[in-house]
């Protein structure tokens, strides 16, 4: 039981925060098409200002709020700059994708690259709310479930955006059909840069919120770039609720796999990505 | 036995009969026109046809043999060859490396004789010699179509599978497609045409079948269709191009 | 390639430069200069696993990130095949056996994934990489209780050689399969799958079957390797760089020509030579990730394919100029 | 036809251009054959995962150490002083630029020592290739059980750091033992390291009779411990045992605090020996147990030692209570070998590391030779500062058995400080 407790709410408080780190790269990829590698990265360098933030005395909750609207433009401007050039310049949407990726692997590598350049690759950690408290027979921790909460409050706000407001409808559109949206009178190249910054912001966000509950390194983005990959191909692309039902499972997955045999948690959720792919590559919401 | 015959031929998309229940037949030699409005389901039959999509339920013989769980390389090595609907061609590479493809692998072992000969006939039977070197992305629209027939007709099929390769072309090369469909059907090829363009079905084929929402509601000469209630019923408001 | 009516002449011009630079690698150790038998064995590792991932990728336009995967395959039938103690294979039986190792690897993997599209496959192929560091990892340490493995020794010539060969060996593959139907099909298949399949090309056989071969050559490279680092854990076989490299080497030489992925290769690991003996390190990666962009966005066809068009403009320039 | 010449000469020219800078590049490095200094190489992991060596290992040490030679006029060789000069490379911890880089130095620079790359797999791949030619490799971090069999062959390659057979799991087995635990958890990494610490503590557990309740092995991206900690703490062992380093070792310190794990013995490493951590963890870490060790009080010569070298490190953060000595014992030994043989011959200094005893911070300070005295050589257990720490009031304290002991064991460790 304590144990079915451990893995079920653990699972449950992790899954939350992958959930928001994939929610990100969903949109990048769902519907600006661009597979960005350097989602990870974007993410550890939202927990690194948030270290460094919190190392000046500020709650590592507060950064947030600079990070979401640096990284949103960041992202904006990237796009405009990079990846609309690449699209102009291909002569079909699998070109774009494929091309896409690769310069995303270049972001990947000069980003790494910047974070190694300032910070190192030591890993910084610090204690905050590193408390426990119980259900049941079982202790958890007060820093994750605030970080869990977080994300999925910031989940439900973008969800709320998408389908209510006008660019969140154009979004949307975008994400189903871009060709016709574009005939539709959307502004389809702001809407895909509007994305990949979206994705961006949510990155960071989620930066802070590792680095809340774990130990940060230059090097981590990788590492969550492929757990969100695997969440968002479970989810289905583009999906908001999607990746927060993939990210549950996976986070579920992740932590009963941990219980079991920790070297082999990343692999399991491989093996799930794998049976996925063949199964059902559309994921769990997709169309 | 014909020599091609479809018994209760339907796919779904999505819940959507796109085919629904078709039964059709091809004999030797013949010229068939399959029209019917925009969605009627002709390309998707065409998509059966030659293994892109396969029939569920229903099945589709060749030659007495059952083809619809093969993949689409064996059904044109057995000699049943397509066009597209959007031009499908190997933009990058030149005309004649477009229909060697054809000669190399879809005619895989009928042909004895010297390849390069071989790929010179089939440019100069449609046409396409003068521009054999030519990347084919380079070319129009209706050579491209072109292109697309020759690497056909090099598999050496016994059915041809035309869609739309008159759609787009001017009065001069509408003229030429004609004539190129007749010389096709004078080689002793099958010949089944998705075509908007009346005239030329109406010039050309010895019989037509007609579509409408997946579903056959006609099918016989060119001037029974004409006179056929439900064909005018399903064309009525649409010109009489 | 019809072999009836060849062009001697035109054959000798093509192979003549070839067979000199062959000519000239293999006379490498007798030089004198001791430490160019390293550094050109390290120019050959990238070269070979480029031109091994043009083959199939380069193509198809299929994004493999598998190359560390049958690289540390390679390394791993060294360590397994040919060890410091006990029981060992002679090089050349374990080059063999891993290839075949390889191959049938690659088969498997390429036909349960060759039909997933475009990311996808790209995802799968790296994920694979993690998959078998992981699992090797964990068997390895938790179950096997082993603490690594050693490989024998081989010397710096010997090692030089053997990669020689698998060069040349790579350089025919690839050529082979340029001039043969089954180049024109894997050319077809990255142009327009659809219409491939329709014009009789049993699609995925040619993809599994060229995949598989270039996985094959792929590891070949991490068997000789292997003989040189000698220590040999799952974390130094199934190194995530070893993917990336040669996909970067290859668009940044451009993919075109023969030569495009050999040239990106020697300059790539030339300029990582640099960085790492003058400790500017750190600015690899940078470097690396900022060429990349740049060549995707203004030199889509590569650095071989840049000299080309400059070269034709200045011929179309001086045509220009004698007509007028 | 121009465009198939083309196709050949461009790159046949660019390989040409290539091969001729790369001898223009590579001339300005040689010139150790003429013995006006002494150069000593080192493939180093400067940019990589294991970097942070370069502010806190060795790296540091015989980069002071080098200036403060050189300040007083450079090493006397056979009457003459030279100077001495450090090649460093970067390899950023990938073996195959490791191997590169030693064989560069040995057949280009023509160094005359090498100090070792960092860390302990990449020992394995470095020291092959020093042995093959025949130059001196004097390792810093990284020794392991693994690599003494092997010593025999590699008579070239002296090893300096203590690790877990040799001696400090144990030396701490037979303090838990004294102290009457029972059970014993073991988390390990999965790799060398990790398995090598594993395998020694269960062997030594099962000799004493205490069982070992779990070995569990944790990869090295692992982010969560509460699994780990809460089967701990269901199976409540005695002593829990952490081989992992500090990316793993930190966390795991905070997940245990969190939810209150507290076994009677806690022993972390490597990670617990370096002066982050109780910059990390404050009176938290008080009776935490970590591979070492010594500190100022072990002698006179360490607490000089322990103060100069403390600013060199930059601060306190840094320093390493687990190697610091001995590496710099190496240096110190070095220097003195050198002027004994009076030449740069590595023959003719091999033979005075196998025989001869110096004076060095550590006392006597003499090799160990493997191979019945033909091999390489390890340090024995009579010169190391200890074995096993153990923080104290912010004081890394050496508890063995012996006489190096600086303070008693604690056992139980105090409870974890409410926070």
């Amino acid at each position: 039981m304590a144990l079915f407790l451990n893995i079920f709410i653990g699972g449950l408080l992790i899954g939350g925060i992958y959930s928001l780190v994939s929610m990100g790269l969903s949109l990048q990829y769902g519907v600006a098409r661009v597979f960005n590698i350097a989602h990870g990265e974007f993410m550890m360098f939202g927990a690194f200002v948030t270290y460094w933030l919190q190392s000046l005395g500020v709650n590592p909750l507060i950064p947030t709020i600079v990070i979401a609207p640096l990284f949103f433009v960041v992202g904006f401007i990237l796009y405009r700059t990079v990846f609309t050039g690449i699209r102009v310049r291909s002569p079909n949407p699998g070109v774009f994708e494929s091309n896409g990726m690769l310069a995303a692997f270049g972001l990947y590598f000069i980003v790494q690259n910047i974070a190694v350049l300032i910070w190192g690759s030591t890993p910084y950690a610090f204690a905050y709310l590193n408390t426990s408290f119980g259900i049941g027979p079982s202790d958890f921790r007060v820093n994750r479930l605030v970080a869990a909460a977080f994300a999925v409050g910031i989940g439900l706000i973008f969800y709320l955006f998408l389908t209510s407001t006008r660019s969140g409808k154009a979004i949307r559109a975008a994400a189903q059909d871009s060709a016709t949206a574009g005939l539709m009178g959307v502004d389809i190249n702001f809407v895909l840069a509007l994305c990949f910054g979206f994705g961006a912001a949510m990155a960071g966000i989620a930066g802070t919120l590792i680095c809340i509950c774990y130990p940060i390194s230059t090097t981590m983005g990788l590492q969550y770039t492929v757990i969100a990959t695997v969440i968002i191909t479970l989810g289905g692309l583009g999906s908001i609720p999607g990746s927060f039902i993939g990210g549950l499972i996976i986070g579920i997955v992740y932590t009963a796999v941990n219980y079991w045999q920790p070297g082999l948690a990343v692999a399991a959720c491989y093996v799930i990505f794998i049976i996925l792919l063949l199964v059902r590559p559309k994921g769990i919401m997709g169309r | 036995m014909h020599l091609l015959e479809g018994k209760g031929v339907t796919i779904h998309f999505g819940g959507l009969a796109a085919v629904s229940d078709v039964d059709f037949y091809l004999d030797k030699g013949e010229v068939v026109g399959l029209i019917g409005p925009n969605g009627a389901g002709k390309t998707t039959l065409f998509n059966l046809v030659s293994g892109a999509l396969k029939p569920n339920p229903g099945e589709i013989l060749f030659k007495g043999k059952k083809i619809n769980r093969m993949p689409a390389y064996k059904i044109c090595r057995m000699g049943i060859a397509r066009t597209f609907q959007t031009v499908k061609i190997f933009g990058n590479m030149p005309v004649v490396d477009n229909v060697k493809i054809g000669l190399l692998f879809g005619a895989h072992g009928k042909i004895k004789k010297d390849t390069n000969a071989e790929v010179k006939n089939l440019l100069e039977f449609v046409g396409l010699d003068d521009v054999a070197n030519t990347p084919a992305r380079d070319l129009t629209l209706a050579h491209q179509k072109r292109i697309e027939v020759a690497r056909a007709l090099a598999t050496q099929p016994e059915i041809l599978l035309l869609d739309e390769i008159m759609a787009g072309l001017n009065p001069t090369e509408l003229v030429e497609a004609m004539e190129l469909v007749k010389k096709i059907q004078k080689k002793g090829v099958t010949v089944v045409m998705i075509e908007h363009v009346m005239k030329a079905i109406m010039g050309i084929c010895d019989r037509i079948t007609v579509l409408d929402y997946g579903k056959k509601i006609a099918e016989g000469t060119p001037q029974e269709i004409t006179t056929n209630k439900k064909v005018i019923e399903v064309y009525l408001g649409e010109s009489d191009a | 390639m019809n072999l009836s009516n060849i062009n001697w002449k035109q054959l000798s011009k093509t192979f003549a430069a070839p067979l000199v630079i062959l000519l000239a690698l293999a006379l490498m150790p007798f030089y004198g200069w001791e430490y160019g038998v390293s550094l050109f064995s390290h120019f050959l590792i990238y070269i070979i696993l480029t031109v091994s991932w043009v083959m199939f990728s380069g193509a198809t336009g299929y994004i493999s990130l598998a190359t560390a995967a049958f690289y540390g395959i390679g390394i791993y039938s060294a360590a397994l095949l040919h060890p410091a103690t006990g029981f060992s294979l002679p090089l050349i039986a374990v080059i063999i056996v891993s290839a075949a190792a390889s191959f049938l690897v690659a088969f498997i993997v390429g036909a349960i994934t060759l039909r997933l599209k475009g990311i996808y496959f790209a995802m799968f192929t790296f994920g694979l990489v993690l998959l078998l560091f992981q699992v090797i990892n964990y068997v390895e340490t938790s179950i096997l209780g082993q603490r690594g493995r050693f490989v024998a020794l081989e010397s710096n010539e010997t090692i030089y050689y053997y990669l020689l060969g698998i060069f040349v060996v790579t350089m025919i593959v690839t050529f082979f399969i340029k001039n043969t139907k089954y180049g024109l099909a894997l050319r077809s298949i990255g142009e327009n799958e659809d219409a491939a399949a329709h014009s009789g090309v049993n699609v995925t056989m040619v993809k599994v079957l060229i995949f598989a071969v270039s996985a094959a050559l792929m590891s070949t490279v991490g068997v000789v390797m292997a003989t040189k680092t000698i220590y040999v854990d799952a974390s130094t076989a199934f190194n995530p760089m070893m993917s990336f490299s040669p996909a970067l080497m290859a668009i940044f030489g451009g993919m075109a020509n023969l030569y495009g992925p050999a040239v990106g290769a020697v300059i790539f690991s030339y300029v990582q030579e640099i960085l790492q003996t003058g400790n500017l390190n750190n600015y690899y990666m940078l470097i690396f990730g900022s060429i990349l962009i740049a060549t995707i966005l203004y030199m889509p066809q590569g650095l071989m394919g840049l000299i080309q068009n400059l070269w034709n403009r200045l011929k179309g320039a001086k045509r220009a100029l004698t007509r007028g | 036809m121009w465009k198939k010449v083309l196709k050949v000469t461009v790159p046949l020219t660019l390989c040409l251009v290539l091969v001729l800078s790369s001898f223009a590049f590579t001339s300005c490095g040689g010139g150790g054959t003429t013995a006006t200094e002494i150069l000593i190489g080192a493939s180093r992991d400067i940019t990589g995962p294991q970097a942070g060596f370069q502010t806190y290992g060795f790296a540091p040490l015989y980069k002071a150490w080098i200036e403060e030679v050189n300040a007083a006029g450079g090493i006397d060789v056979g009457g003459k002083k030279l100077p001495v000069r450090l090649i460093e490379y970067d390899d950023a911890s990938d073996t195959a630029a490791c191997v590169r880089n030693i064989e560069k130095l040995c057949t280009q620079d023509h160094v005359n020592f090498l100090f070792g790359p960092t860390g302990t797999a990449m020992l394995f791949a470095a020291a092959p290739i020093a042995n093959k030619n025949k130059t001196i490799l004097l390792c810093g971090e990284g020794g392991a059980t693994t690599l003494e069999p092997q010593l025999a062959n590699m008579p070239y390659v002296f090893a300096v750091l203590n690790y877990s057979n040799h001696y400090q799991i144990p030396v701490f087995c037979d303090l838990i033992e004294a102290k009457g635990a029972k059970t014993v958890y073991i988390c390990f990494m999965n790799d060398l390291h990790g398995a090598e610490y594993n395998l020694t503590m269960q062997s030594e557990c099962g000799l004493r009779g205490i069982t070992v309740v779990q070995a569990k092995s944790i990869p090295i991206n692992i982010t969560d411990f509460d699994p780990i900690v809460n089967e701990a703490k269901d199976l409540n062992p005695d002593v829990f045992c952490m081989f992992a380093y500090p990316d793993q070792n930190i966390p795991f310190m905070f997940t245990a605090m969190a939810l209150n794990f507290n076994p009677k013995c806690l022993l972390i490493g490597p990670g617990c020996n370096f002066g982050f951590f109780p910059l990390t963890f404050g009176a938290a870490l008080e009776g935490v147990c970590g591979e070492g060790a010594w500190n100022a009080k072990s002698s006179a010569a360490a607490a000089a030692f322990a103060a100069k070298v403390e600013p060199l490190v930059g601060g306190a953060g840094s320093m390493d209570w687990w190697g610091a000595d001995v590496y710099q014992a190496t240096l110190e030994y070095l220097k003195q070998a050198i002027e004994k043989a009076g030449t740069l011959d590595t023959e003719a200094i091999l033979e005075v590391y196998r025989t001869t005893h110096f004076v060095t911070l550590l006392g006597d300070t003499y090799w160990d030779i493997q191979g019945n005295g033909v091999g390489g050589g390890l340090l024995p257990k009579e010169c190391y500062l200890g074995q096993i720490g153990q923080w104290q009031n912010g004081v890394f304290e050496v508890v063995d058995n012996d006489a190096n002991n600086t303070a008693p064991f604690i056992y139980p460790k105090p409870a974890w400080p409410v926070q």
